[in-house]
C-alpha cells in the first residue's frame, strides 16, 4: 500500500513538472510575443505543439543510439526530477528526494546531456556534431561556477543534502540573502543552464539548423520538448529549495519558480549570443569570480 | 592528429541562416573555416533572354524581381540606362519623385536587414521590430504605387504616377516615427554589448586592396573609403542635393561587419533627410514625359550603361538595341554579384563557422540578383 | 476497442485538431516569395496566432512552403527535402508562378506546374500575395486538416511512380532515385 | 570632362597603337576604345595600373549573330578621373577563345565562368568548376541569340492550359471544394 501511494505520488509530480513546464515555455513564447510587439500565440501552444509532434509518423533510422538519445534526456530529467524536494516537508510527493545529494544530482544533470550526444553523433549530420561539440564546452563553462556556488554552500552548512538545506533556511533566512555570492554565481551559471539568448549557441538556426536536434523530428522532437520542459521545472525547483527557501504550498513554488524563470527569459530577449569561446570566457570570469568569492567567504567565516 | 581532420559542412540551400537561395561550402578545421566556395543558380531565370523578347516597355514587370528585397534601383538602373541609350530628357518633378521613391526603397531595405544582421546574431526582438516597422514603409509605396513590394513604378521618362493627395504629411509623420523608432534601436542594438563583441574584428576587408576586389557600396564606406554613386556619378538630384548639404556620405574606418553596420544605422539617419527635403522642395509640372507607342518604340543602335547606389552597393544595366523595338542584350551588374562569391570567399577564410550567416548578411547578399 | 473504427476516428479528430493548431513551416526560401514571410510572422500580421512557426529542418516541419517559381536546380533540393519530412506534411504553391508559370511562361530554366512534381494541398495565387493572402492560404489548409482533406503525401505515395516519371522527365539522369531517406 | 577624357585617350593611343576604333562625344562621363582581343589583357592592365582604373564594373557579351561575333565589353572605372572607360573587342562567334584577367582582377572569375556558361566563350587558363548557374544544361548556351527559350520551355516543362469557359473563377473553385460562396464574392459573380 506504501509503495503505491509512493509510485502515485511520482506519477503525479511528473505530470505536474510536465504540466507547468510546458505552461511556462508557453508564458515564455507570450512574453516574447509581446516584447517583440505582437499578439503570439496562446499559452496552450505548446501542449499542441508537443501533442503534434508525438502524433507524428517517424521513420528514421540511424542506429541504436539514435533511439535512445531522446529516451536518455527523458529518462535523466525524470530522475532529476524524483530527487529533488518538490514542497517542503510534504508528504504528498517525497519520492527519492531525502535519498539524494546535490553530488549525485550533479552527476544526474549532465547525464541527459551526454546521452543526447551520443544520439546526435549517430545522426552523421555535421551540424548535430558541432552542435554536441559546442553543447558539451559550454556545459564545461557554466558548470565550474554552478559548482562552485553549490560547494560554498555545502562548506559552509557542512551538508550535501538538499532538505537540509532547506530546513537550514527555516532557521537562518533565505540563502539568497545569506549567500549572496553564491547565488549571483549560480543566477550566471543558470543563464547558461537554459541556453536561452546569449548562450544558445547549441541550437543556434542561423548556423546549425538547430544543432543537436536537427536530425530528429516527430516523436523524438516531442519527447526531447517534453522532457526539456520537465527539466526546466527541475532546475527551477532546484533553485527555488537552494536559495528561496523553498515553498512550503503549490501557489508559493508556482509564483518563486514563474519569477526565477523571468530572469533568464527577460534576459534572452535583449541579447545576441555569444561564440563558443566568448561564452565559456564569460563563464570563467565573473561568474567563476562570485564562486570563488562565496567559497572563500564560507571558509572563512 | 584529430584537429587537422578537415570537415566539409553544407550550408545550405535550404538552411535558415542562408540569406535567400544559395549554398556556401565550407571546409573546416575545428571550429575555423579554412576553404569556402559559393554555389549559386537555383534562383536563375533567365531574364536577360527573356527581356530580349520584350519590348522596351514590358521589361518592367521583370525587372522589379532581380533583387527582391529592394527593387526600385533595378528600374531605376534601367530606365537610366534606357534615357541614356535615347537622350531622353526626364522632368524636373520626376527626378524628385523618383529620389524620393528610391529613399523609401533604401529605408525599407535596411530595415530588412536589420532584421538579418541581428538575427543571425541571435537577437531576434530587433528584426521583429524593424521588420514590423518596415511595413509602414510598404504603406507609403502602396499610396504612392499601388504596389506592396513591386512596384514597377519608375520608367524612362518619368514615373508612372504623380504623388497622391496628402502624401506629404502621412509621409512627414512616418518620418518623425522612424526618427524615434531609431533611437530605440540604438539602445537594443548598438549599444549591446554582446553585439559590439560578436561585430567587432569579424570579417575584415583589406581597405588597401578593397577597390580592386570589387568592394561597394556600404561595405566600401565599412573599409574608410567614402565612396558612393550618389556623389562620384550623380544622377537624378543626388549631385545637387549633396552640394546643398541635405545628406552626408557617412564612413567609417575598421572594415569589419561593426563599421558596416554603422554606416547603415547612419544611412537611414540620412534617408530621413532626404526625403524631408524633397518632400518640402518638390517642384509642381509634369511627371511624365510622354514615350511613343511602345510597341513602335524603336532606339537607334548603340549601348549604355547607368551606375545606381543601391543598399548593396552598385548596381547597374548594360543594354545594347540594335535598333528595334526590342533590346539586343542586357546585362544587370550586382552588388553581390563580387560580394558573394570571390569576396566572401576570401572574407570567409580564417573566420569562425559561427560568423558565417553573420558575415554574408554584412556583406549584403542578395542571391538572386546574382544569378538573375 | 480500442481498435474499431468510431475510437479511431475520435483518434483522428483530436490529431487533426492538433496539428491544425500547429504548423511548423520550414525555412526555405526558394523564390522571391521569401521576401513577404519576414513582415507575415513579424508584429503587424503575426502567424504566430496561428501556431504557426518556422522550423530549421525538413525533420520537423510540417509545412513546405514553396516561395515562388522553382528552378530545375532548385526542385532537385525540393524533391529531396519534401522527401526528408516526415507525416504528415503538406505543401503550399505560394504565387501565380507555381500555378502556371506565371511571368517566367517562357522561361527555359523554371518548372510551370508545381502539381505534376509535388502534391500541393493549396495554392495561393497573387504576385507577390500580400501577408494577408498568405495567413487566408494558411487557414484554407487548417480548414483542410481539420477536415482529413489535407492528404497530398498520401496520393504522393499511391502515385510515386507518376510523380517520379515527371520528375525524370525535368531533371534527367540525376533525378534522387530513393524515396525513403535514412542518413 | 572633355579635357579629362581627351587626355585619357591620348595616353591610351601612345601606348596601344593598335586602337582601332573609338567615341569620346557622349555627353557624360563615357569613353569607348576597341581594340583587337589579344591586346585586351594589357590594356586592362595598362588602364588599372597605370592610369588609376582600380574598379572593375562590368564585363558582358553582346552576340552580333548577323555578323557572326561576340562583342566583349569591358567596362572600368576611375574613382580619381571620375569617368568610365569601355574596353571593346570582337570575338569569332563560331571559335569564342579569350584570354583570361583573373589575374587582374579576381572578381572577372566570376563574370568569365557566366559568361562561358551563358555564351560558350572559351577563357584560356581560367580555373573554376565547370558548371556555375545551371545544372545538367544539354542544349546550346543559352544566351546565344539563336536559342529559343520558348520553344524550349513548351519541349521541357508541363503547361498548365488556359479555362475554356467563361465563368466566374471563385465559382468555379468554390464548384470544385464544396464550400458556399462567401457573400461579397456573389455580390460581384457575373
Amino acid at each position: 500500500m506504501d509503495i503505491l501511494i509512493k509510485i502515485l505520488g511520482a506519477v503525479a509530480t511528473i505530470i505536474i513538472a510536465f504540466v507547468v513546464g510546458m505552461l511556462y515555455g508557453g508564458l515564455n513564447r507570450k512574453v516574447t510575443a509581446r516584447v517583440q510587439n505582437r499578439v503570439g500565440p496562446p499559452f496552450w501552444q505548446n501542449y499542441l505543439d508537443a501533442f503534434k509532434l508525438v502524433s507524428k509518423k517517424t521513420s528514421i533510422h540511424h542506429g541504436v543510439m539514435q533511439h535512445l538519445g531522446p529516451a536518455f534526456l527523458m529518462v535523466s530529467s525524470i530522475g532529476t526530477l524524483l530527487f529533488i524536494p518538490i514542497l517542503k516537508g510534504n508528504n504528498w510527493f517525497p519520492n527519492l528526494s531525502f535519498h539524494g545529494d546535490l553530488i549525485f544530482l550533479l552527476y544526474l544533470m549532465v547525464f541527459g546531456s551526454l546521452g543526447l550526444a551520443l544520439g546526435a553523433g549517430q545522426t552523421g549530420n555535421p551540424n548535430s556534431a558541432i552542435g554536441v561539440t559546442r553543447g558539451l564546452s559550454q556545459m564545461v563553462g557554466f558548470e565550474i561556477p554552478w559548482v562552485m556556488a553549490l560547494v560554498a554552500i555545502m562548506i559552509q552548512y557542512h551538508t550535501t543534502s538538499i532538505a537540509d538545506i532547506m530546513h537550514v533556511q527555516e532557521v537562518h533566512g533565505w540563502l539568497m540573502f545569506q549567500k549572496p555570492f553564491a547565488f549571483i554565481a549560480a543566477i550566471l551559471a543558470m543563464f547558461g543552464m537554459f541556453r536561452y539568448s546569449p548562450f544558445d549557441i547549441v541550437g543556434a538556426p542561423a548556423e546549425l539548423a538547430s544543432g543537436p536536434v536537427s536530425e530528429f523530428g516527430g516523436k523524438y522532437l516531442g519527447l526531447m520538448m517534453s522532457s526539456g520542459s520537465i527539466f526546466a521545472f527541475v532546475k527551477l525547483t532546484l533553485y527555488t529549495d537552494l536559495f528561496l527557501g523553498g515553498a512550503s504550498n503549490f501557489i508559493e513554488l508556482l509564483v518563486k519558480t514563474f519569477l526565477l524563470y523571468m530572469i533568464p527569459v527577460s534576459y534572452g530577449l535583449v541579447s545576441p549570443r555569444y561564440r563558443t569561446e566568448q561564452a565559456v570566457r564569460y563563464f570563467w570570469g565573473w561568474p567563476s569570480f562570485f564562486g570563488l568569492l562565496a567559497i572563500l567567504y564560507s571558509v572563512i567565516f | 592528429m584529430e584537429r587537422e581532420k578537415v570537415t566539409t559542412l553544407y550550408l545550405g540551400p535550404q538552411h535558415p541562416g542562408i540569406t535567400g537561395n544559395m549554398m556556401v561550402r565550407l571546409k573546416l578545421k575545428g571550429d575555423t573555416i579554412v576553404g569556402a566556395r559559393t554555389e549559386v543558380g537555383y534562383l536563375h531565370r533567365g531574364f536577360e533572354k527573356l527581356q530580349e523578347k520584350r519590348n522596351w516597355l514590358q521589361s518592367f514587370t521583370i525587372l522589379c524581381r532581380f533583387c527582391v528585397p529592394e527593387p526600385d534601383p533595378v528600374e531605376e538602373a534601367y530606365a537610366l540606362a534606357v534615357e541614356l541609350l535615347e537622350g531622353r530628357e526626364v522632368p524636373e518633378r520626376a527626378k524628385y519623385i523618383r529620389v524620393l521613391v528610391l529613399e523609401l526603397a533604401r529605408m525599407a531595405s535596411y530595415l530588412l536587414w536589420f532584421g538579418g544582421q541581428s538575427g543571425s546574431a541571435g537577437l531576434y526582438t530587433m528584426g521583429q521590430w524593424s521588420v514590423g516597422d518596415r511595413n509602414y514603409i510598404l504603406d507609403l509605396f502602396e499610396d504612392i504605387t499601388g504596389g506592396r513590394v513591386y512596384h514597377m513604378f519608375i520608367w524612362p521618362g518619368g514615373v508612372r504616377r504623380d504623388l497622391p493627395k496628402g502624401f506629404k504629411d502621412k509621409a512627414m509623420k512616418v518620418m518623425d516615427y522612424f526618427e524615434k523608432r531609431l533611437e530605440e534601436y540604438d539602445t537594443l542594438m548598438f549599444e549591446n554589448s554582446i553585439f559590439q563583441k560578436r561585430a567587432q574584428g569579424v570579417g575584415i576587408i583589406d581597405k588597401e586592396k578593397a577597390v580592386e576586389w570589387g568592394v561597394v557600396g556600404p561595405v566600401l564606406r565599412g573599409c574608410g573609403i567614402k565612396s558612393d554613386i550618389r556623389i562620384d556619378d550623380p544622377y537624378e538630384i543626388y549631385g545637387e542635393l549633396y552640394e546643398k548639404g541635405v545628406f552626408e556620405v557617412p564612413a567609417f574606418e575598421g572594415g569589419d561587419v561593426w563599421s558596416r553596420a554603422l554606416v547603415r544605422r547612419f544611412e537611414i539617419r540620412q534617408s530621413i533627410n532626404i526625403i524631408r527635403y524633397v518632400l518640402d522642395n518638390i517642384p509642381d509640372g509634369e511627371f511624365y514625359n510622354k514615350i511613343p507607342n511602345p510597341h513602335k518604340w524603336k532606339i537607334a543602335k548603340g549601348d549604355a550603361y547607368s551606375r545606381v547606389e543601391a543598399t548593396r552597393g552598385e548596381v547597374g544595366f548594360f543594354v545594347a538595341s540594335d535598333g528595334s523595338q526590342y533590346p539586343r542584350r542586357t546585362h544587370f551588374r550586382g552588388a553581390a554579384y563580387v560580394h558573394a562569391i570571390t569576396l566572401l570567399e576570401n572574407v570567409l577564410i580564417g573566420a569562425n563557422v559561427a560568423d558565417v550567416s553573420f558575415i554574408m548578411n554584412s556583406l549584403g547578399t542578395c542571391p538572386p540578383e546574382i544569378e538573375r | 476497442m480500442v481498435n474499431d473504427k468510431n475510437s479511431q476516428k475520435i483518434v483522428d479528430i483530436i490529431q487533426n485538431f492538433a496539428r491544425k493548431h500547429s504548423l511548423f513551416v520550414l525555412a526555405y526560401g526558394t523564390g522571391c516569395g521569401a521576401i513577404e514571410i519576414p513582415p507575415t510572422m513579424t508584429s503587424r500580421y503575426d502567424a504566430e496566432r496561428f501556431g504557426i512557426r518556422g522550423a530549421a529542418t525538413p525533420r520537423q516541419a510540417d509545412v513546405l512552403l514553396i516561395t515562388g517559381y522553382l528552378t530545375t536546380k532548385t526542385l532537385k533540393r525540393v524533391i529531396r527535402v519534401y522527401e526528408q519530412m516526415q507525416d504528415p506534411k503538406y505543401v503550399i504553391g505560394f504565387g501565380s508562378c507555381t500555378i502556371n508559370g506565371g511571368m517566367y511562361w517562357d522561361s527555359y530554366n523554371t518548372i510551370k506546374v508545381l502539381d505534376k512534381y509535388l502534391p500541393v494541398d493549396i495554392y495561393i495565387n497573387g504576385c507577390m500575395p500580400r501577408p494577408e493572402a498568405v495567413i487566408e492560404g494558411f487557414i484554407k489548409l487548417q480548414k483542410k486538416i481539420a477536415e482529413g482533406r489535407a492528404d497530398g503525401a498520401k496520393q504522393y505515395k499511391e502515385n510515386f511512380e507518376w510523380y517520379r516519371a515527371n520528375q525524370k522527365k525535368v531533371l534527367g539522369p540525376t533525378t534522387p532515385h530513393i524515396q525513403e531517406y535514412n542518413w | 570632362m572633355e579635357e579629362i577624357k581627351n587626355k585619357i585617350y591620348q595616353r591610351l593611343t601612345e601606348a596601344f597603337p593598335e586602337i582601332t576604333e573609338h567615341k569620346l562625344d557622349f555627353p557624360y562621363n563615357r569613353l569607348d576604345v576597341k581594340i583587337p582581343k589579344n591586346k585586351v589583357p594589357a590594356i586592362l592592365f595598362y588602364l588599372k595600373d597605370e592610369m588609376g582604373f582600380k574598379h572593375l564594373v562590368h564585363i558582358t557579351c553582346v552576340d552580333w549573330i548577323e555578323e557572326e561575333k561576340f562583342e566583349l565589353i569591358f567596362i572600368v572605372w576611375s574613382p580619381k578621373e571620375k569617368v568610365k572607360v569601355f574596353v571593346r573587342t570582337e570575338l569569332d562567334r563560331n571559335n569564342p577563345v579569350m584570354d583570361n584577367i583573373d589575374m587582374i582582377w579576381r572578381q572577372a572569375n566570376t563574370y568569365e565562368r557566366e559568361l562561358r556558361e551563358m555564351f560558350g566563350i572559351q577563357f584560356e587558363g581560367l580555373v573554376a568548376p565547370k558548371e556555375f548557374i545551371l545544372e545538367d544544361w544539354d542544349d546550346i548556351p543559352p544566351m546565344r541569340r539563336d536559342f529559343d527559350t520558348e520553344a524550349y520551355a513548351k519541349k521541357r516543362f508541363f503547361e498548365r492550359p488556359g479555362r475554356e469557359d467563361a465563368k466566374d473563377v471563385r465559382q468555379t473553385i468554390a464548384e470544385r471544394t464544396g464550400e458556399s460562396l462567401p457573400d461579397f464574392a456573389k455580390k460581384y459573380s457575373r
